[in-house]
């Protein structure tokens, strides 16, 4: 081919070889172009320039903390966003992993008891998926409803807040390599191997196929169920692994914990440029939507700003993220 | 909590209208909250304990029109009378007025609301528990020094800032002293203690101790102040009286200090105050539960491992 | 491979539209079946690609019964078909829209450098060398989208292809690629079977010919012993006239002129006049640059420069309602993403332009509403009769372009582009719609036809407009010229 | 070609004329069909027949007014996601314009005062609907930005809630007009006039039409862009009313009200078969789809079930009713 096109699309390999792997997966709009670079820059340079606390190293261990369950989170979701579908469970599956996690503690050894706890979000996902590709049932709904029920669930299994009193528990949470938490690095692992996955495996390739045309993608013969049923049980499974880590962090483990955060992590996405209707979303870009989410709280309480004024500006800052994005999507 | 402050009535006398069997409907605000849990199932463990009586619980889910339906559906039920357990809510007039209108008595437990009538209410003295835990913040730092308060929010709630009035009232006073109020609000919940914590760690590393308005947000703060390997330099004080809470200070860890506000306590009294109404007794209108300071020395005697919170 | 069909029957909620089809294709045969719109082909090749289930009947392949309860099966067995719609993911590369599901892996994970190449290679194979393999599929023309669609057909060597009205988006060099494509694919023994309202390309490349008739298969025969005008009697079911009316009629006024017209990266420097009574064709290949000036002229797109005048005065239209006030409609050439509102009714989408305008208080007038949308389903003879209530996808390809050519239509319009009106019609409705456009005409409307079908724009319009590359590079009196000509221009080797 | 082919589609007239006008906006599939009606009825019967305190004159009142806010938000929620959209924001508007409303009576008069906060809402919903159509923003991120934003406001204006001492200010709330209350027959009457509007006047057909395709609308020479803005202005609107009518029933306005209102919107939409994407959706249905909620909670109410596992079952039979519905969709 002459290359006389200027390449429009995504690459994954430069034309040479493979080089690194580029996390987008569908569209090229979601690209983490340079602008949302730029913008996160801008972010932490007004931070760093502005609040004197914002570069000591308690801070950025805040931060690395603060992003891990928005960050599990929000790569599960970008998954089923990728599908066309929404997972509105995750909040609850954390409740519930996190408080079974604690409550086995007691009885079985701490790494079965939290590998049980992801099981558990497996578990949620894989009936979530199930309901809606056996039955083609709108994701919004069965996982809405998926959140009561296992919100339910998680204060039927224990009402009041587990505290192990192994310290143990608390590793997964508090264990720092170097100056970075251990936490942290499972987050961006699941980011990396979830990149891969996305953009390097015929499933992965097959989720985001589905999100931009299932039926074709049903009649190039691929079982469009199946992924879908695989796609919110990563969903499910990132949400109990997010459980566990979030009940080690906190050390107790409370049936109410992760009212709304699908929200923050459906933000986390389309902040990141991914389409709700599926098919189009970007791995790299998503946690750039994490990051910006978190380091807005972080700036907001860095500033001492009020509770009320935080939730009025962090509302408006996210109109001007999603703005300057689609400024930079359109000039593209 | 075997141990009441004060007037256990002694319900099972209580028979003025009939053979003593009642039904009492309680309208829980929210269920979602180890607190508010535990003052439900301290009020069905004492009607149990009772005998005769049948509790009809009902939870609002935090929203307060369904709080006031739930209260038309108990009346629709017929139950003989109410308990409100309101949770962070301040009033409940539709609820109240439904009350009202069928002629039944009405319990308010926690929370006194700030309008409408009600029977009686039985309930803590918020501002006295954060005074004494001003006071016992202020012998600590005799040389002064830097202290956190994380607040619960939403600020639509009079007893976490009673307890934050009754805090600063004794420590802005005090020489040396200087507080810092967390901007943001901890939810009355562990994960929020912790986040906020962290974020009072960043923004002030010489902090000397930390006033949560409860004790689930100051076993996340602990975390984080151990996390950050602070635990020696930041001593913490609560309110409440949660089991974790007793363990932390009974083990000699940098939390010393919670004042009571024992749910087990109060649930259990509501019932009674309820049943003793419905028995025709003449009963106290306001019930202030004293609220002790539980530190190291006296924990182990509050400690109830049966007890619901 | 033999493929029969036996007694094939077909409901959609119990409304039987196939009643007992019979077929057989033998390898290396080139079928043709050609039928009015709505006779029940695309049904037919749902049936046989496993994308709809037959209510009764059976299928053999080789003489044994196979039965298909997805298209995978079909896959199984080596069918592969491109459908009427495309069905292309937009938001994938060439690449991937083509091997998905087949991709090359290195240590478990895609190997993209030789899916790409991969990918390149098949398409060179297949004369489709042009496409980028690299390139979003969404931002293909359609013409090259369809050809991706056959080019992924082909990816595992099939051995039974089929292909729904594949030559309704094409035209030049990439029709004639399709045509030595499948020339070389019955050398090689492939089974095509090929649905197309074009009865001269089935004329040449048949071996034989299939006509159905409202679900039913009312003859089977061969290139040598019939010819079109036979063909379309039997599809119609009655012999037809003429197939385009005679023009001779005198233009009026200047209805619309377009002086100079830009829009940087689409079209350069375009002008030209429509008359009243006048119809002009407007040709060029794939990619020319017709759609765009078209969308454009209509204010759906910003011109970077030049002038649109009506009637004399300048005009600035910077929303299609600017146009449509101004008495402009524009049937587009893609009815599925900017013709119909899929899930609404036909009679909805036939009076969605007029609906603003019919009103009693602040209510539709429905009862007006419906009266002159069924007069207009009754003048296109929109199939099925009664399909007012119909939801619009549910008609057949055909009848779904004509409902738009009739919202158009309902909006009395005093200049109409048409772009690529008559795309899967049939001969019989495509005569009707020249009858139309000619009728139109002679009422004192101005018609700017887009056609990538020579016959077409030589046959029906009064000039021609000839682009290439975003250009004009030719004006032709229909009734001088002639398609080599025509052609010439297309291709920017005019003398 | 003959008019053999049965109508499968919807009518909003009968061959004769026009007639009752049937409520359904877009497709066949979400026609209030039979077997809704059935699942409906069923639930009352089995209501009645097991919970003796179902049929009482006092249940029946408590279920009509029930229904209100759900009620209210449910129909501007179908509007927007008729459109394709999604309104999250209604919650934090029904806070927003109770606190207003309850804060302007000691100043203004009653009906004023009231007046104000369904307009606060309607200037809400015209910001969302402004940013959504101007620049082609995500509706979910908008709507959840302003979720948080005006949830901030509502505490800004004032942190604690109000309760309004002329007692005037409940008669809105807790009127009734015979057995009925007033504020039911508000409700009802958004529902009757919204129904005509979407399924008789230019504007509602343009919205429905939007939500399945945009482009085609446009090219129609339909400003989409102002029936978008139109949408959610019409979202804001119920929602503020709907603030108004909850403060005023419940007696007092607390800023924190209304969380998590949204998704109960969504799901009676849905559940009434309407689709995420667009385009399809019925007003009846939607109305059917409050009625199911309001009973599954006053039905686990008078069982006496027990909170938490009321949320278990609540989320079990909502998914066993869009199964219920779903069936009845395919076998049509
Ligand atoms: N999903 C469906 N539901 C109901 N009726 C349908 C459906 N799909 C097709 N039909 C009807 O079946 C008949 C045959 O349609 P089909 O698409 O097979 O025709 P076709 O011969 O391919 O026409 P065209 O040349 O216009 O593409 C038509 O009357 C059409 O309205
Ligand atoms: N193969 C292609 N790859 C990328 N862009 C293309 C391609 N073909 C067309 N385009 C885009 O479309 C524009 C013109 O296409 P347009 O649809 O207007 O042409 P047309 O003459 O109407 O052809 P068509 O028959 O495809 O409609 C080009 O300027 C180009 O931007
Ligand atoms: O008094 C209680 C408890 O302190 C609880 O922890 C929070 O809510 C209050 O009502
Ligand atoms: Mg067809
Ligand atoms: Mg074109």
């Amino acid at each position: 081919m002459t290359g006389q096109l200027t390449e429009p699309a995504p690459t994954t390999t430069d034309p040479r070889g493979r080089r690194v792997p580029r996390l987008v997966v569908g569209g090229r709009d979601v690209t983490m172009a340079a602008a949302f670079v730029t913008l996160i820059a801008a972010l932490v340079l007004v931070a760093a320039l502005t609040a004197d606390t914002f570069l000591t190293p308690t801070n950025i261990t805040n931060l690395l903390k603060q992003m891990v369950t928005t960050g599990l989170l929000s790569f599960g979701m970008l998954v089923v966003i990728l599908t066309g579908g929404i997972d509105l469970s995750v909040g609850s599956i954390v409740a519930f992993s996190g408080i079974v996690t604690a409550g086995l503690v007691s009885g079985l050894p701490i790494p079965v008891a939290m590998a049980v706890g992801v099981v558990s979000g497996i578990g949620f996902g894989l009936v979530n998926g199930a309901l809606i590709a056996r039955f083609e049932l709108a994701p919004f709904v069965v996982t809405l409803a998926a959140l009561t029920t296992i919100r339910g669930l998680a204060f039927v299994y224990s009402e009041v807040p587990i505290a192990p009193e192994d310290p143990g528990f608390f590793t997964l949470g508090s264990a720092t390599l170097g100056p970075v938490p251990v936490s942290t690095l499972i987050m961006l692992a699941v980011f990396l191997v979830g990149g891969v996955f996305l953009t390097r495996t015929p499933p992965g390739r097959s989720i985001v196929a589905i999100g931009g045309n299932a039926e074709t993608v049903r009649l190039a013969g691929i079982n469009v169920r199946r992924h879908v049923v695989l796609a919110y049980t990563i969903s499910g499974a990132c949400a109990g692994l997010a459980g566990v880590v979030l009940a080690s962090r906190v050390g107790i483990a409370q049936p109410s914990v992760g009212v709304a955060f699908e929200l923050d992590a459906i933000a986390a996405c389309v902040i990141g440029g991914a389409s709700l209707a599926g098919g189009r979303g970007s791995v790299r870009a998503t946690f750039g939507g994490v990051l910006v989410l978190v380091l807005i709280n972080n700036l907001l309480n860095l500033y001492g700003v009020q509770s009320f004024w935080q939730q009025v500006l962090k509302g408006l800052i996210i109109i001007a993220v999603i703005l300057v994005q689609r400024t930079n999507r359109v000039r593209s | 909590a075997g141990l009441a402050g004060c007037s256990s009535g002694s319900g099972d006398t209580a028979t003025a209208g009939g053979d003593g069997s009642y039904t009492i409907g309680v309208a829980n605000f929210t269920l979602g909250g180890p607190y508010f849990s535990g003052m439900d199932k301290a009020i069905a463990a004492e009607a149990k304990k009772k005998g005769k009586i049948e509790v009809i619980s009902t939870d609002a889910n935090g929203d307060a029109a369904k709080l006031a339906s739930n209260v038309e559906d108990l009346l629709s039920k017929n139950v003989d009378a109410v308990i409100i357990s309101g949770g962070p809510l301040e009033s409940a007039p539709a609820a109240l007025n439904a009350i009202k209108t069928a002629g039944k008595p009405v319990v308010l437990v926690d929370r006194k609301f700030q309008t409408g009538e009600y029977t009686s209410w039985i309930g803590p003295d918020n501002e006295a528990i954060g005074r004494q835990n001003g006071e016992f913040l202020s012998q600590k730092l005799p040389d002064g020094g830097k202290v956190a308060i994380i607040k619960g929010g939403p600020a639509d709630n009079s007893i976490g800032l009673a307890r934050t009035n009754g805090v600063k009232s004794v420590l802005q006073s005090k020489a040396g002293i200087t507080l810092v109020e967390a901007p943001d609000f901890g939810n009355w919940g562990s994960d929020g203690g912790l986040t906020v914590m962290e974020s009072l760690l960043a923004t002030d590393s010489d902090l000397k101790a930390v006033f949560c308005e409860n004790d689930a947000m100051c076993l996340g703060a602990q975390r984080a102040i151990a996390d950050a390997g602070k635990a020696d330099q930041i001593i913490i004080a609560g309110v409440d009286g949660q089991a974790e809470a007793l363990k932390a200070i009974l083990d000699g860890t940098n939390y010393l200090v919670t004042g009571l506000n024992d749910a087990d306590v109060i649930g259990a009294m509501g019932l009674d105050r309820a049943v003793e109404i419905l028995g025709g007794a003449q009963v106290e209108k306001d019930t202030v539960v004293p609220s002790p300071m539980i530190t190291k020395e006296n924990a182990a005697k509050y400690q109830n491992p049966d007890g619901s919170f | 491979m033999t493929l029969e069909l036996r007694g094939v029957r077909k409901d959609y909620g119990g409304v039987e539209v196939l009643h007992g089809v019979d077929l057989v294709g033998r390898p290396g045969e080139v079928l043709a079946v050609v039928g009015a719109n709505g006779a029940g082909k695309s049904t037919l090749i749902k049936i046989l690609s496993g994308a709809q289930s037959m209510s009764a009947g059976e299928m053999r392949m080789d003489g044994e019964a196979v039965e298909f309860r997805s298209p995978h099966d079909a896959h199984a067995r080596g069918i592969r078909t491109v459908y009427q719609e495309l069905s292309i993911v937009p938001g994938l590369s060439v690449t991937e829209n083509l091997l998905m599901g087949n991709f090359p892996k290195r240590r478990g994970l895609i190997d993209w450098a030789a899916a790409h190449a991969r990918a390149k290679e098949l398409l060179e194979s297949i004369g489709f060398g042009a496409i980028d393999p690299r390139t979003l599929a969404g931002r293909l023309s359609v013409a090259r989208q369809q050809m991706v669609e056959i080019a992924k057909a082909l990816v595992s060597e099939p051995r039974v292809l089929v292909l729904d009205e594949p030559s309704a988006v094409l035209a030049g060099s990439d029709l004639a690629s399709l045509f030595a494509l499948i020339r070389r694919l019955r050398e090689r023994g492939v089974l095509v079977i090929y649905v197309s309202h074009r009865l001269a390309e089935v004329m040449e490349l048949a071996t034989s010919i299939v006509v159905v008739k409202d679900g039913r298969v009312i003859a089977t025969t061969e290139p040598a012993r019939t010819s079109e005008s036979e063909l379309i009697g039997l599809m119609a079911g009655r012999r037809l006239e003429q197939i385009y009316p005679d023009r001779r009629t005198e233009p009026g006024e200047v209805r619309l002129s377009v002086h100079g017209l830009t829009r940087r990266g689409e079209f350069e420097d375009v002008s030209f006049t429509l008359r009243a009574g006048e119809i002009v064709g407007l040709f060029g290949l794939v990619g020319s640059g017709r759609s765009e000036l078209a969308r454009c002229v209509f204010g759906a797109e910003p011109a970077t420069s030049g002038q649109v005048k009506i009637a004399g005065g300048d005009v600035r239209f910077r929303a299609p309602s600017d146009a449509i006030a101004a008495g402009l409609a524009l049937v587009t050439e893609d009815r599925k993403r900017t013709g119909l509102v899929g899930g609404m009714s036909v009679l909805d989408n036939i009076g969605l332009t007029t609906m603003y305008g019919m009103r009693r208080g602040p209510l539709i007038d429905a009862a007006r509403r419906r009266e002159r949308v069924e007069e207009m389903i009754d003048r296109l003879s929109i199939q099925p009769a009664h399909c007012a209530s119909m939801r619009v996808v549910n008609l057949s390809g055909g009848n779904q372009q004509k409902a738009v050519l009739a919202k158009w239509l309902l909006a009395e319009p005093r200049v109409l582009i048409l772009d690529e009106p008559t795309r899967g019609v049939d001969m019989s409705t495509r005569i009707a719609i020249y009858r139309m456009i000619d009728d139109l005409a002679r009422d004192g409307l101005a018609v700017l036809l887009i056609s990538s079908d020579l016959t077409e724009v030589l046959g029906a319009t009064d000039r021609i407009l000839v682009m290439n590359q975003g250009r004009v590079t030719g004006e032709l009196r229909s009734d001088r010229t002639t398609e080599d000509e025509i052609l010439a221009h297309a291709i920017g080797q005019a003398a």
